[in-house]
């Protein structure tokens, strides 16, 4: 009954002229998310060193999928040298995402242009 | 809208069905004035609720449901959400993202935290199978502050 | 999700409280798959049948209430509105616009048959107090026809 | 537990030159709404010949609501020589109110620069 979750993988250039590679997520983030989202990250080669979360797509995310996403903050800050962002999150799971501390390992920008002027 | 006017709500032990939940909530509260800001809050904390009760309060059983009942008086609307479990014994620790992110602390565990912090009141209540239950309230007098 | 997951709501006899019913068949035929129109036409369908419900069936009793048993299978939706009145015992003409402009019908009596307009199955029952009732049915395999 | 109905009066040029009133709807269309669109309906002067209702801002309409908007059209039908045109319903609406028969006593238009256009 979970809305599957759609994940995309495209690649941008930052302000900085890095390249950035963006997984945009559709439908909902819940426990049922895991697998999808986990086998799009773990397919990102080895070499990409920033990564920003496109929830643009996303309406309904509950704290299961809200654990999903400190799992891949977790990798990252173990695997070393690579950077994760935020962005697309409404006004309400920005707030949520903020209280539950996740702000403070990930930048969360409003929308694209202002996470890729950031990185 | 007559005060004390109540509508209940019996839902499958199957994860997903949370959002039928919230979306009978959110229309309760809409209709009694809250704000958009306020709604979005109360679904997300009736939505964990729910995930709690399907699946430590029922364990997914095929056989249990959740009820949800939603009160409102002039001033308030309760939402009490019931499972056939035992209830909840002791409250988890709030979250620690400094302790998940070193993997000293299992990801998950935040709903509790995250219903606490979105509602004006959430109690949690053991009863006798079917009567435990959480009791959330939002207050009208809350909006805008 | 399950065959057979059923969700119940009860409601108030109070008119308004239909929007709350509304809101938790949309949300489960959005989960079901159906399309953005096909749920607009669920929710006036459902709207319409328990405004019929709350007004004919239970005349705004504020101690009777509405029953709205939402049932999924795999392929369809099934809605039954049940009320305390004794039924629908016989269904209306179709409304007739040029009557109504002319001042020779009443301007409402529209509710049934944008009922069977909107849904794929339609039909009223009547039953002992507490028990007539209407059952929409919406199918999936009728979306995009 | 309805949403009250606003009920706003503003004018507008049609096309043609002609003036337009214009009764722009906010909150729900249901039974309870019958006052205050009936009062604003007779509250319009009787040199008053084409009026437009405004639904841009309303989001439940149901059939109560329907025969309200009927029995403004036999009104006006009744006293001879003044127009109603609708604009601003959804998709959806469009669709309910073709069903009953409202299309066939008032024009629809999407919206006002185009409903504007047709008087
Ligand atoms: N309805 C309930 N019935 C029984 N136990 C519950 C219920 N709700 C919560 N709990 C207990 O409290 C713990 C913390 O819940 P929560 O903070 O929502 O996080 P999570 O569900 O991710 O573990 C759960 O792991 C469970 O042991
Ligand atoms: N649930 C019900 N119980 C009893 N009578 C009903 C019910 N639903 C409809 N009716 C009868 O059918 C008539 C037509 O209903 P409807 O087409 O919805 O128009 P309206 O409600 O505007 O009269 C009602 O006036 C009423 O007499």
């Amino acid at each position: 009954m979970q809305a599957a979750t759609k994940v995309t993988e495209r690649t941008a250039t930052a302000a900085s002229g890095s390249p950035i590679t963006i997984l945009a997520f559709a439908g909902d983030i819940a426990s049922t998310s895991k697998d999808a989202m986990m086998e799009a990250y773990h397919g990102l080669g080895a070499s990409v060193s920033k990564v920003l979360l496109d929830f643009t797509a996303v309406d309904y995310i509950n704290s299961s999928g809200i654990a999903i996403i400190i799992q891949m903050l977790l990798e990252a800050s173990r695997a070393g040298g690579r950077t994760i962002a935020i962005f697309g999150l409404t006004p309400h799971f920005n707030k949520v995402f903020t209280m539950v501390g996740v702000a403070k390992y990930a930048s969360m920008s409003p929308d694209e242009p202002t996470a890729l002027a950031t990185l | 809208m007559r005060s004390g006017s109540n509508v209940e709500v019996c839902l499958p032990s199957e994860l997903g069905f949370e959002k039928v939940a919230l979306s009978t909530a959110a229309s309760m509260a809409t209709l009694m004035g809250f704000s958009a800001d306020r709604v979005e809050d109360l679904k997300t904390a009736v939505a964990e609720a729910c995930i709690n009760a399907i699946e430590h309060g029922n364990r997914l059983s095929d056989t249990l449901s959740v009820s949800i009942v939603l009160s409102t008086t002039d001033d308030q609307l309760e939402i009490k959400v019931l499972d056939h479990g035992s209830g909840v014994s002791k409250h988890p620790e709030s979250p620690d993202i400094d302790r998940k992110m070193h993997g000293d602390e299992d990801p998950r565990g935040m709903g509790m935290f995250l219903i606490q912090a979105l509602v004006d009141e959430a109690e949690w209540y053991q009863g006798p199978p079917g009567k435990s239950f959480v009791r959330l309230v939002i207050r009208l007098d809350k909006e805008n502050k």
